[in-house]
């Protein structure tokens, strides 16, 4: 079971942009984003506050569509997901 | 035409192109690297959402503001100071239709479109801060 | 550019020429012929007067809305359906004054500026009735 | 004394636009209009309701002021005045 992680904008400087990798059935988004979040403490910090929650600012989507970080424990990722991570958008 | 590209466009035309028989008004929005004390501007999208995201807007925006055409060109890539960033092109039957469409769709491109820009400055850079300053936490979209 | 005449203006240049180190958004608006099952239409200033209110109208929408550039080409004669009437282009820092600059001259010229238009159709011929159907005895201006 | 009336749009088409007349001295704008007005009943009656009064709609200048209708019998017009008489403006 794989799934890509997309990181944009300053995430994508602090993790280098796309990551795919493999993941247990039943992980969470929460658990898949703080898996590869911990291998960088500069990255983890700048997504994760003290208390390990997302950070206010922290947009999440999976499949294109945006997620609530409050719900991002409950919901699982599944084979060939697409997750994305970023700072507020800055467009126009 | 609706587009995420490094490619400027030539709005002459993009306004000609919007002209209907119907069509009474036509209002452009241009936006454009300002030299805030900056070299050049970096653009980075999450093109493939971006991309849905400005149609879906722009949709939205014939429908609302009974619009007769609407155009919306996103640059990324690395632009220069007066170069375009984002351009609207919208035609409608009435002033009125066309400048509250136009409006619109950049506040929503504002508020929810996942492109990014960096101001290369002479001795560094630094990420732009969006204008709705919280994750999905907290906007509803 | 502050113009009343009867020859067509390239809207790409005027955007271009209209940028300047600091401008963030330029508005355009383009007021073209409708199709209003007519012909063709038919444009009369009071020119001299005209051409002083498109003035005094720019410099106020400068000052107010804190523009860096305004261009204002009305045109004059016999136009097509299609054909562009009213040519406005202002820039500014950023987009609230760029909308509210456009939108503010346009309002003032429909309010005051002695301009009328004759819609030819097919059977005959209609003047066009003002937004703002009253004289002076009503008009504060 | 000369002073130059100068009627536009659908008054233009009723009066031939512009004309320039002697006046004495002393001639109020409304006594001008008039004067001019009442050479062509049809043009007259575009200009003037069945009082007399300059209809509401009618916008008046003098030398490219506006002027208000309802001081029209007292402001007088000197030599080489420019005068407009004009409906409602339509442009943009």
């Amino acid at each position: 079971m794989t799934v890509k992680v997309r990181f944009f904008a300053r995430f994508r400087e602090l993790f280098g942009g796309d990551i795919i990798t493999g993941i247990s059935p039943g992980t969470s988004f929460m658990g898949l984003i703080k898996e590869i979040a911990g291998k960088n403490r500069e990255g983890y910090d700048a997504i994760f506050d003290e208390n390990g929650a997302f950070r206010e600012f922290v947009i999440l989507m999976k499949n294109g569509k945006r997620i609530d970080c409050t719900s991002a424990t409950e919901i699982s990722v599944a084979d060939g997901d697409e997750i994305a991570v970023f700072p507020p958008v800055a467009g126009g | 035409m609706i587009a995420i590209q490094t490619e400027d466009v030539d709005i002459g035309q993009l306004i000609n192109a919007a002209k209907k028989r119907s069509t009474g008004a036509v209002v452009v929005f241009d936006g454009v690297v300002r030299d805030d004390d900056i070299r050049e501007m970096d653009l980075e999208a999450y093109e493939e959402v971006a991309l849905k995201e400005l149609e879906k807007i722009a949709v939205e925006a014939q429908s609302i503001h009974n619009l007769c055409s609407v155009d919306i060109i996103h640059r990324i890539g690395r632009l220069a100071v007066g170069e375009n960033i984002l351009i609207i092109v919208v035609s409608a039957g009435h002033r009125k239709e066309a400048y509250e469409g136009s409006r619109f769709i950049i506040e929503a491109i504002k508020a929810g479109v996942p492109i990014w820009k960096k101001e290369l400055t002479r001795d560094g850079s630094r990420w732009v801060p969006g204008e709705h300053a919280h994750g999905s936490g907290a906007v509803k979209h």
